[in-house]
């Protein structure tokens, strides 16, 4: 009950990642927000620290079969693969729209080859509304490209250098924790010119319907978010933001602002909210607000002084 | 696609709904009476609602349900009692509150010129066709009704079909009511006899594709309601799609009712429950 | 509601793993069931496949510091950190008392180097009540040893080798999650002579108090088990199952009847209940009556029919 | 340790408790009376239980609560409100049903020849010591009682410890009750004056520590009840360990109530809450 620091009224929220001045460190995860316009009747997008969008790939993707998503404790899984009109429809429709909101947009960057996601880069270049990429190495869903680039260091890092010889734009990696050491991977992608890595995309998993004997995603495995996640996302953060000098931002099972602290305090710069979206459409502002409330009953100035504030 | 026309349609309201009543209607099934001003004013017949039933992460995600009827501030809901979710909502008592997104996706659509609707429900599939039936006779229009349902027990919402349709047929699979076997006996004959000008589906796959291909043969347009499994239920996440004549189709805002003619049956439904 | 098949009142719940022949598939999970004395007035201990002990070194180890455990959505972290009594003692007492259960023990073995576990069993092998042995090389809970033995193919196989030199008793190794790809140390520890492999064990995680500022547990990291993490266990006992030979037991997250039946369709043979003790005492034999129950209904005359018998 | 020293004890019961009630009685301060005739019947002064407080997975472990009381086939428990556990204990009403495990560990053990002990209570660690005053009172020990905490809304079993102490003094952090301070201000006079055979102290660790230096300088033999994160409460897990002159033991089954001279203060106490 104790008050151990003055009563501030508002804090510093501010953050910088990747080059990126933020007003605050909320930004929504990939895939979870599509690109803002289904959350734009229940939140101010112009509150968000950025809106990170779905991936996007050169061509169409039709992403994989029906069933794609089951619940789990805590968590769900999805395997919908990275559906997506292509960089062409991304441009004209949905960074069209978001150009007029008032808020960051970092475009998540999707590739079946190192050539594709250097492709989708370059077709963005001309888009003024880019504020940043996320390229994303670590998607469980795909056959080809994704996560096998995300989980050994020599095919990561030739897509952050190959990415980052096609642009001079803030460039954040995305990475699996479905890997032995994520922080050997998180090095790999900073000296290949990453200004940023994003840490967790989800836990490959698994889940089967015991009365009908069959997998219950069609494409059988899928990736696990949520809180069920947020431990494992926290101790990756934790260890990567101790390896690396360029700023982390933490994913993983983020679903008030408590969590988003937590984060903070284990060394992310900023932070994403993802599955929580589908549970509260209004979960963004939430962890936005409990942040801020959590500076004020702390005495925190600025919200940069948590990060990596953790007394171990 | 342009922007305006993804932005069509008002935009779904998150409102926090209380229990008004909550009773058990037939075999595992209960109709939940909720007072949601926001949404029952909004809401049209086939549209549903996303309802978040416990607020732990035990479960994390909401439970789409058809809104059934709306009458003033109320909107009810008859729903199934299946798994942890519906078994929870069971347990709701009058004066509790959660909260619910609605009214979502794309109802029935019937067209000005339609005098004469057939309405086929094969078990929980009469839920977003209670209000529709009200509705249309309600505007004049001749509304028939085909009802399957496993046993008598399951023949949720008759009383208000036969109290607003010219005829109701029933079926059952067991006979404990109306003739024994499937809904869509019923609905190929009525198809011939009442020629509706529409049909209205809404049930298991595999029956609603059956009807589906009925309708086709007899020459009559036929819409159908689909479920798939939803995480977010507002387009966002891309976990329900659907495979149509027109590409991978959201059911939650480009849904859950489509027309049959563009629906490819994938068989990518729900998988059946025991 | 329609009876697919006829009947039956039990079926034959027997399987053979690594050589053992146990009366059901349902075993104790390592560190959660200590000897199984605490339980014994809970439970008839002789109703289980086999009781796996409490993880034994050569000489007695500490374990961390405390706090010790932490509570996470569906699940918990535990940095207990193999504290036991040393093998001297561990056989004076545990086995001692082990042994008059009508149970078969399966002696789950630690070290912090490839010695000490040869040692370890050297010293059992003159122990008449121990059936099996389970190596235990991804213990996320100790600094030297444990899940570094685990989470590569030579080590792994190094511990496995050695101790096989040193046992014709089956032996089971237990495997680590927190691997990039856990199908290829499987392969290397079922070359180096496993009989069979559990998996898995603790994924690793971390907690934060976001009031205090401080990690949850004293050692900062920990290993995650529970509910949370049954997806990913059920994903690589599928996958493991597929590459290798020999059986498979699955561990995490089985709370239920209902959750070992889908173990034993993704391709586990036996499986564990660990954390599940903690909630609920009782949660081996309701595992074990779920089961049977589940073939009952289902009509599997015998419950080694399902292993392996998802339908993809 | 021989095998017979392990198994010592009767085994503890897992037994369906039912909510008789469940009042405030103080600032976040419960009072939960349950009907737990095997463990009302077996459980010993500084005994707890371990509660299953709700059975979803969302929080999965187990709540360990001292026995505050014990009359009938009833048990008391004395319950601060701290995080979801307690919460959801909060909500509890009249006739719910939960599982204990119970009677837990071992208690205060006071000598035969005790003829006057001290009762140190810090805040909610009054609650293991209520049924201790009552029992001792009614053997015809003398019993004075120190009592502290935050503030008046937070001296708790007050009551209790009134009728059947000889001496009660009181102190508060923020001098709404007794003395403004720590209770340690009261534990040390109460020492010099009243000059126990023993000294009982439940409170937060850093008190407890301190009241224990009193006692070994007053000469006066003390026991302190631990708290520690449990698990399994059945002394499996090894989550609940205290550091003592004799190694590590489990608070669960080798406490919560040890001899203050074999605790090895360690700080590794559960973190003060807010
Ligand atoms: C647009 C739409 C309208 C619906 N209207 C109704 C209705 O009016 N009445 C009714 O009883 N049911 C309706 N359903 C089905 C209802 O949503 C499910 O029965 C319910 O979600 C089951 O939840 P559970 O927790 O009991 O089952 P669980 O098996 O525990 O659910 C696990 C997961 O599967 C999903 N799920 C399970 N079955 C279905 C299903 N058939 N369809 C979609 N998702 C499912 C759940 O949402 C949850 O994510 C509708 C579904 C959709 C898509
Ligand atoms: C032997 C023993 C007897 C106890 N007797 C009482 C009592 O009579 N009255 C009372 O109010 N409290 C008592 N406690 C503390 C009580 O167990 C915790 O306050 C309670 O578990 C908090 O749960 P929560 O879910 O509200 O808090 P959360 O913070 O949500 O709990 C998270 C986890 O931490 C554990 N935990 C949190 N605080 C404590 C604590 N102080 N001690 C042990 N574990 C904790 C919980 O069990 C849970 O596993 C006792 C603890 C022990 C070990
Ligand atoms: C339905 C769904 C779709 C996703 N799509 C993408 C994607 O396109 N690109 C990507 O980098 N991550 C994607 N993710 C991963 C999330 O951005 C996030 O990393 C992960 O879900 C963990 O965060 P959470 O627990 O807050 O959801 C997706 C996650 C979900 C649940
Ligand atoms: C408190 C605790 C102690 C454990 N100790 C051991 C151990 O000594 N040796 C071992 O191989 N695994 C140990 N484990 C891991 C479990 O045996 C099991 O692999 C893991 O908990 C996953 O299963 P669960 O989700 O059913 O608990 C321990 C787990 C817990 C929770
Ligand atoms: S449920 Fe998310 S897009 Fe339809
Ligand atoms: S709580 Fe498990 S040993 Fe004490």
């Amino acid at each position: 009950m104790e008050q151990k620091f003055p009563r501030v009224t508002s804090a510093d929220l501010r953050v910088e990642v990747a080059g990126l001045r933020l007003r605050n460190p909320v930004m929504t995860a990939s895939g979870t927000f599509a690109s803002g316009r289904e959350y734009a009747g229940f939140i101010d997008l112009s509150r968000l620290g950025a809106v990170v969008t779905k991936g996007v790939s050169l061509q169409a993707w039709a992403g994989n079969e029906s069933p794609r998503v089951a619940e789990t404790a805590s968590g769900m899984l999805n395997s919908i693969g990275l559906q997506n009109p292509g960089v062409e429809a991304f441009c004209a429709r949905d960074l069209m729209w978001l150009s007029g909101r008032d808020v960051p947009v970092v475009v998540n960057v999707s590739g079946h080859s190192l050539e594709e996601y250097v492709r989708v880069v370059e077709r963005l270049e001309s888009e003024v509304a880019v504020a940043a990429y996320e390229v994303n190495i670590s998607c469980p869903n795909v056959d080809e490209g994704g996560m096998a680039f995300g989980t050994s260091c020599a095919p990561a890092a030739a897509v952050t250098s190959a990415v980052r010889a096609a642009t001079k734009r803030p460039l954040i990696v995305k990475l699996s924790p479905n890997v032995t050491d994520i922080s050997e991977i998180a090095r790999a992608v900073e000296d290949a010119g990453a200004d940023a890595v994003s840490l967790v995309n989800t836990l490959l998993g698994m889940a089967i319907d015991a009365e009908t004997r069959r997998p219950k995603l069609a494409r059988v495995v899928g990736g696990l978010s949520g809180p069920a996640i947020k431990p494992v996302a926290l101790r990756m953060v934790w260890q990567v933001a101790r390896a690396i000098a360029v700023p982390v931002i933490g994913v993983g099972g983020i679903m008030t602002g408590e969590d988003a602290v937590e984060f903070l305090l284990a060394g992310a710069t900023a932070v994403q909210v993802g599955t929580a979206n589908f549970v509260d459409p209004t979960s963004t502002v939430r962890v936005l607000d409990g942040l801020t409330e959590y500076c004020a009953r702390h005495g925190v100035a600025r919200v940069s002084d948590l990060v990596g504030a953790l007394e171990v | 696609m342009s922007c305006a026309d993804l932005d069509a349609g008002p935009h779904p309201l998150l409102e926090r709904v209380e229990v008004l009543a909550n009773d058990r209607v037939g075999a595992g099934v209960g109709l939940l009476a909720l007072r949601a001003p926001r949404v029952a004013a909004a809401v049209a017949p086939g549209q549903f609602v996303h309802l978040r039933i416990a607020t732990g992460s035990d479960f994390l995600l909401r439970r789409p349900f058809s809104v059934h009827r709306a009458h003033g501030e109320t909107i009810e809901i008859l729903y199934q009692v299946l798994g942890r979710g519906t078994r929870e909502l069971a347990d709701r008592a009058r004066g509790d509150v959660m909260d619910a997104i609605g009214p979502l996706g794309r109802g029935w659509d019937v067209p000005e010129s339609a005098g004469h609707v057939l309405l086929v429900a094969g078990g929980l599939g009469a839920a977003p066709l209670g209000m529709l039936a009200e509705r249309l006779a309600a505007r004049g229009v001749a509304v028939s009704v085909a009802q399957g349902a496993p046993c008598a027990e399951r023949l949720v919402a008759r009383e208000l079909f036969e109290s607003v349709a010219r005829r109701v047929e029933v079926a059952t699979d067991d006979g404990s009511a109306g003739e024994p076997g499937f809904v869509t006996l019923v609905s190929r004959r009525l198809l011939e006899t009442e020629r509706p000008d529409l049909v209205c589906v809404c049930g298991p796959e595999p029956m609603a594709r059956a009807v589906a291909a009925q309708a086709a043969e007899a020459g009559v347009t036929c819409r159908v309601s689909l479920e798939r499994l939803m995480a977010c239920g507002i387009g966002a996440c891309l976990s329900c799609v659907v495979t149509t004549t027109g590409g991978r189709k959201r059911a939650c805002v480009d849904g859950p009712v489509f027309d049959a003619g563009e629906v490819c049956w994938d068989g990518a439904e729900v998988p059946p429950r025991h």
